[in-house]
């Protein structure tokens, strides 16, 4: 029961730090970074939801499948932004340099 | 009877498939394009004559089709729808003739007569609309048919005239949609019948009927250029010679003024509008605009600017014999004027397009001894002045007539000295322009003068002025008579019992 | 995007502050609503436990993924196949370059490890009716060693031509769309495997969509579209 | 197969999947392969509607699995309305993406990049299409998720398109949006299934009871789908993304996405969760509607391009939907305002095609979309012009188009209802919408005297026709006003009975 409620809550942390930093980080790979962490505190909250108390029966296979797709859908979907934001990168030639800066400076901080 | 109900689609079908071939006619295409418009003007008055003849003896045209609950579409003949068909169809034919002759030469000419044959089809079909809704569907097609004509010589002032007809139009237009939603909503489906709604509900929702009828009154009052809401009308005289005649004569104004007297005979009914104590308001509308209208046209020195503030007063008389409706005689007046004032004031712009597109004249003060080169064209549009001045044998003179007994019969001595008053101010814009025209000396060279061989004009300039002209005069002169717009106002009230 | 030229958050932007506060919240309202959730719902496990016989596989999660919820299964397919699609249609793969000489050890690494990578991912597919395992663990796999043989800068996987890359591609989805039809013709609804042969489609489809999810991936980590993609045109 | 198989439900599915895939596999020939499934979806579509009027609702279980345990697909009135919507536009982008592509391949201002725009667009449209119609037939709250998270992929693919850094740059943020949408919803998912432990419709809506976990779940739902139906104030990214995209592009995204996400949220406030669903939450949907509508015109109004005016008055028609809200549960107006959401999601996925197909053709012939250098252009392409303005009749309201039908039941239930504010709002934005309107209908539609105005030639009929047919059924929709609602109807007769009979 504490395990499957710290699962849930560990999800939804999750969710909000992910939330929030779409809104606050203007990077875009931090964007496609936050979108991920989202999706990752989402599907915490959904394999919790697999959980039964001792006893209580099987434990539920739904949402094993369900994250299964999900984590499938989010991969393409991920994908598909990191080249976007290339190509953005790459066509916005105002700020080429300026962002190729920035991403080192991004992998020096991050951390 | 279900072929009876198609002479109605067929009616609006003479008009509206021309409209379509012609925008796909190729601009030098002329012949072809000429003959659609006559065999399509042609066809349509033959039409409408079966129709009228079948509705004297007494035969029912219906057509319907349901849209949703409290929508139908449904084109329905009664007397009075004829009498405005009959007006639109005859005025159409002879304005096509003109707007031949008059637009010879122009560019774009397949567009104009596109939208021209539109605008007639959405005319008629607001005379044959059977219910509210049926009518304001059509009412806002004709906002829509018009402006491309107003826009037409796309200078920067057709636009802004073009621009405030649409701000004056749609804005009443919404107003309009607002209402009849409103009244359905208490009434029921508005079909247009001599009853009116239920007396009942006059008691319980009496505030609400008022406010809708106000709100009417505002909708179809933009187009019937009601003081105040006016402003649209003398701006929209950029338009080219035919098209204002159409605007001010038949299409636009008229299905204002037509609305009114649907709004206050069929949808509201006599009983309940007297019932509300609706009359008065609507009397102090007309009468303002009409006294507003004629003090206006006085201050103007452009021709086609007086004629349309001459339009303003005069299609309130319409509204003006609405409100006297506890009188037959006034009615019969109000619904005579309704042909009448369409006859001679399309003679006028008719006339004052032959004078600006011969001569080059656009103000009264150019006017000088004009009758000596152009008699023809100043004999009709004196005949139409002497008729708006309400002078007999001329229509005017019955309308007037009509009406005067009206109010004379319900002790209105206030509406008697609003009828001299318009009809003396009437005279003192026009009576100058005619003595000028025929007595005074010509002082400077024309304008812009154009001579064609043998007649002053071209001839298809000329005819359509001197017809509608002769009868002004012959309908006047015979009002009396077994077939004239009298004695079919006075069938029509046959059917409201008055 | 407004691109700021300073990309670090600012501190004190009160706009910031405030979106905080909401999100901290929104999350607090959902934990509290978790917090208080019903915990005897039953969900559809037992279901699941009840048809597991008839869904021709073991792995209760597999039957779920490939028999009872297959359909979505199909569409996550399509998801990942559009993912492709959209990633060459957005620009150009960056092969084939001027090849930069791999190091001896890398090339050893990969010699070693493809074959093995590819092996564990028959494995998995293989074991994925009876445990945890199957497609998209298999096709992560061989995702994982199409990158390995993309990153060790072998000439032959880069230059592989747009058409087999597609018709690869392509297999899995063909493959699941055509036992779906399959199922319509012999009578069933879409999907309904007839009786006794679900384990063997099962096993069909997993198969085939692992290549294709193991290509997709690679596919996506290339980033664009093969160098011949598009039809020559002459140039006016 | 006969005409009564229940099998046909899965065609409009299938149908354009295997298109979509051919299409990616052969480089050939792409066009006439959409041209078939296009064809071919409408057709089945038809069938559809011939079955479901003879035989009502139906349901259709995926691999032959039974409700909880599997997925099912279901036919009722608002779907076969919506599937019939995306065939016949779906169709008309078709032939209209083949004139489009065909022109900028003949005139080419950057060798390869129209060739490969037209290489992607059919694979992604069909796939598009797929995942339309399989979000409409979806009867389980998580298989919507998955077509939801298809229709994303396809559309931000689409939206990026065209290649230009601005379109890209849309698209980013569109696909953003899009995810956060599809997150949020996700979440809701996972509150429904664990408050309630079913993810079928049906089920859902037996067993749903007002409580904290089906709030939560509704909120989360409904603020994502919000988000991807870009009501105001979610409304930001729409209208770059809609505005830089290739003009078949857009009118698929305008005309067509945005009404997937909208369809799922209506159908849980007022069919799966109606019970659930309080009067404060209604109004508020209510005058976030409102918002939209006046915003959405006002920045219509102001702007200076062609394609960002129709993108904006796109955010200012979805106002309408969420007008409908606060009416529709109220007593006997109810009924009206569902109708109202039908024809208004009808005729504006017509028009704004239409709209947004004519406002490409200019662009191409013209070679910009300045709405102040847009004089005359009725002269070079007639037919153009004639389906912008009607079009934009459509918008504004006027009868007897369809959006008349939509803003008549709005306007008879407020004021039946009593809540007679709706109805300024939406007196309002039809006046403002004829000012964004007649904007450019007045421009496109003078000829100055002594000007000449473009010498060119409509390239192809296929960049014209479709437009205008298009924006003629929007506008004749109205006239066959009792069809729709007889769908309509059909099925709460149909659903009355069943759950009257108990089931």
């Amino acid at each position: 029961m504490i395990t499957n409620t710290l699962y849930s809550l560990c999800g939804l942390v999750l969710f909000a730090m992910g939330l929030f930093a779409l809104f606050a980080c203007s990077h875009l790979l931090r964007k496609i970074l936050a979108v991920n962490i989202m999706s990752a505190g989402v599907f915490l909250v959904l394999v919790a939801a697999a959980y039964r108390p001792l006893g209580a029966g099987e434990v539920d296979p739904v949402p094993h499948a369900m994250v299964l797709t999900g984590i499938v859908v989010s991969v393409s979907v991920t994908a598909l932004a990191l080249i976007l934001a290339c190509r953005v990168q790459e066509t916005s030639n105002l700020s080429i340099s300026r962002n190729g800066l920035k991403v080192n400076d991004e992998e020096g901080s991050g951390g | 009877m279900i072929w009876q109900g198609w002479l109605l689609v067929f009616i609006l079908l003479s008009s509206f498939l021309p409209g379509i071939i012609i925008f796909a006619l190729p601009e030098e295409k002329y012949r072809l394009r000429t003959s659609l418009n006559l065999f399509g003007a042609g066809i349509k008055l033959v039409f409408i004559l079966i129709m009228n003849i079948g509705i004297y003896y007494g035969y029912n045209y219906e057509i319907r089709l349901p849209l949703i609950q409290g929508v139908e579409l449904l084109l329905n003949a009664d007397p009075l729808s004829a009498l405005f068909a009959t007006l639109s169809s005859v005025l159409w034919l002879l304005t096509t003739i003109y707007a031949v002759g008059y637009l010879e030469d122009s560019p774009n000419r397949s567009h104009f007569f596109g939208y021209f044959s539109l605008c007639v089809t959405v005319t008629i079909a607001i005379a044959l609309a059977g219910n509210l809704v049926t009518f304001l569907l059509f009412y806002e097609m004709l906002t829509l048919a018009t402006y491309p004509l107003i826009i037409h010589r796309g200078t920067p002032q057709a636009l802004r005239a073009g621009r405030n007809y649409l701000i004056y139009t749609l804005g009443g237009g919404a107003v309009f949609l607002f209402a009849v939603v409103w009244l359905q909503t208490i009434t029921g489906p508005a079909y247009f019948s001599a009853a009116g709604f239920s007396p009942l509900l006059v008691e319980t929702h009496r505030t609400a009927l008022v406010s809708i009828f106000i709100l009417l009154l505002m909708g179809v009052g933009v187009k019937a250029a009601l003081v105040p809401l006016h402003g649209w009308l003398p701006q929209a005289m950029v338009a080219p010679a035919p098209v204002s005649a159409l605007l001010h004569a038949v299409a636009v104004v008229k299905a204002g003024a037509f609305g009114i007297v649907r709004i206050v005979l069929d949808v509201y009914g006599i009983d309940n509008m007297s019932r509300l104590n609706l009359f008065p308001l609507l009397t102090v509308a007309s009468s303002v605009t009409i006294i507003w209208g004629s003090i206006r046209a006085l201050q103007q020195d452009n021709l086609k600017r007086l004629l349309a503030f001459s339009t303003v007063s005069q299609v309130s008389y319409i509204a003006l014999g609405m409100s006297l409706a506890d009188q037959p005689l006034a009615v019969i007046g109000g619904l005579v004027h309704l042909v009448h004032q369409g006859l001679m004031k399309i003679t006028l712009f008719f006339c004052a397009g032959n004078l600006a597109e011969t001569l080059g004249i656009h103000r009264i003060s150019e006017m000088k001894g004009v009758a000596r080169r152009m008699p023809l064209t100043m004999a009709a549009f004196s005949i139409g002045a002497l008729g708006m001045i309400g002078i007999p044998p001329t229509v005017g003179f019955v309308s007037k007539w009509y009406m005067g007994l009206g109010a004379l019969a319900m002790d209105n001595w206030w509406v008697l000295a609003i009828l001299a008053g318009s009809s003396l101010l009437n005279a003192c814009y026009f009576l100058p322009i005619l003595t000028s025209a025929w007595f005074a000396k010509q002082e400077r060279p024309w304008p812009e003068e154009r001579r064609f061989n043998r007649f002053e004009t071209r001839l298809m300039l000329l005819v359509p002025p001197v017809i509608t002209a002769i009868i002004v005069i012959v309908a006047g002169a015979v009002a009396n008579a077994q077939i004239s717009p009298l004695a079919w106002v006075r069938f029509i009230l046959r059917e409201y019992g008055l | 995007m407004k691109s700021r030229i300073n990309n670090r958050p600012k501190r004190h932007d009160p706009l910031l502050l405030l979106l905080l506060l909401l999100i901290i919240i929104l999350a607090t309202l959902l934990v509290k609503v978790i917090y208080n959730l019903p915990v005897g719902i039953t969900g559809l496990g037992e279901e699941v436990a009840s048809f597991q016989q008839r869904s021709g596989v073991v792995s209760p999660v597999t039957a779920v993924l490939l028999n009872f919820r297959s359909y979505d299964t199909l569409l996550e397919v399509m998801v990942l196949l559009l993912a492709v699609i959209g990633v060459w249609s957005l620009t150009k793969a960056p092969f084939p370059r001027k090849t930069i000489k791999t190091s001896p050890v890398q090339l050893a690494v990969v010699r070693l490890l493809a074959p093995l990578m590819c092996l564990v991912a028959v494995y998995l597919v293989w074991q994925g009716s009876h445990l945890a395992g199957g497609a998209f663990q298999g096709g992560a796999v061989l995702g994982g060693a199409g990158v390995l043989m993309l990153v060790a800068e072998l000439p032959m996987f880069q230059q592989i031509s747009s058409r087999p890359l597609r018709i690869g591609l392509l297999l899995g989805p063909i493959v699941f769309l055509g036992v779906a039809l399959l199922c319509i013709v012999n009578g069933g609804e879409l999907l309904a495997y007839p009786q006794g042969w679900a384990g063997s489609l099962l096993l069909l489809i997993e198969s085939a969509c692992a290549v294709s999810i193991g290509l997709a991936l690679s596919a996506l980590f290339v980033g664009g579209r093969p160098v011949d993609d598009l039809l020559e045109k002459k140039k006016s | 197969m006969s005409f009564d198989s229940p099998t046909w439900i899965v065609c409009p599915i299938i149908l354009p999947l295997i298109a979509g895939l051919l299409c990616f596999l052969f480089r050939k020939n792409t066009f006439f392969i959409a041209l078939f499934a296009s064809l071919a979806n409408l057709l089945s579509v038809a069938i559809l509607l011939w079955q479901f009027l003879l035989l009502g609702p139906m349901r259709y279980s995926m691999g032959g699995w039974q409700a909880p345990l599997g997925i099912s697909l279901r036919m009722h009135g608002p779907t076969i309305l919506m599937l019939l919507m995306t065939a016949v536009s779906g169709l008309g982008i078709t032939l209209y993406a083949r004139g489009y592509f065909s022109f900028r391949i003949a005139a080419p201002k950057r060798v390869g990049r129209h060739e490969r725009q037209e290489r992607f667009f059919w694979p992604l449209w069909l796939l598009l299409m797929t995942a339309l119609n399989a979000l409409f037939l979806s009867a389980d709250i998580f298989n919507l998720y998955v077509t939801l998270e298809l229709v994303t992929v396809s559309a931000a693919a689409l939206a990026a398109l065209s290649g230009k850094p601005a379109s890209q740059i849309a698209a980013f943020r569109y696909l953003l949006v899009s995810l956060l949408g599809s997150l949020s919803y996700l979440l809701g998912v996972v509150f429904v299934y664990k408050t309630y432990g079913v993810l079928d419709l049906q089920m859902l809506r037996q067993v749903a009871s007002p409580g904290p976990g089906l709030q939560a779940a509704l909120a989360l739902m409904t603020l994502g789908l919000l988000l991807k139906t870009a009501l105001f104030p979610l409304h930001f990214w729409l209208p770059p993304a809609h505005a830089n995209a290739l003009a078949p592009v857009s009118a698929i995204l305008s005309g067509l996405v945005v009404k997937g996400s909208f369809y799922i949220l209506f159908v849980l406030w007022f069919d799966i969760f109606a019970s659930s669903i309080s009067q404060n939450a209604l109004n508020l949907m209510g005058v976030l509607g409102t918002g939209a509508i006046i915003w959405g015109s006002v920045q219509a109004i102001r702007q200076q391009r062609l394609k960002l005016l129709v993108a904006y008055s796109t955010i200012s028609q979805l106002g309408y939907l969420f007008i409908a809200f606060p009416l529709a549960l109220r007593g006997d107006g109810g009924q009206g305002a569902w109708a109202a959401v039908a024809f208004m999601v009808l005729a504006h996925a017509f028009a704004k095609s239409a709209m947004f197909m004519a406002a490409g053709t200019i662009f191409l012939h013209m070679g910009h979309d300045r709405i102040k250098d847009l004089t005359g252009v009725r002269k070079c392409l007639p037919l153009t012009s004639f389906a912008y303005a009607i079009a934009g009749v459509n918008l504004m309201g006027l009868p007897p188009s369809g959006g008349f039908i939509a803003k008549w039941l709005l306007l008879s239930s407020s004021l039946t209802s009593s809540q007679w504010w709706w109805s300024v709002v939406i007196m309002t934005g039809s006046l403002l919408a004829s000012i964004y309107v007649f904007r450019v209908v007045s421009r496109l539609f003078v000829i100055p005297a002594g000007k000449s105005i473009c010498a060119c030639r409509p390239h192809s009929p296929l960049l014209e026709w479709p437009a205008l047919v298009l924006a003629m059924i929007a506008l004749l929709l109205g006239l066959i006003a009792p069809y729709p609602l007889l769908i309509l109807e059909t099925d709460t007769l149909v659903s009355c009975l069943l759950l009257g009979g108990g089931l």
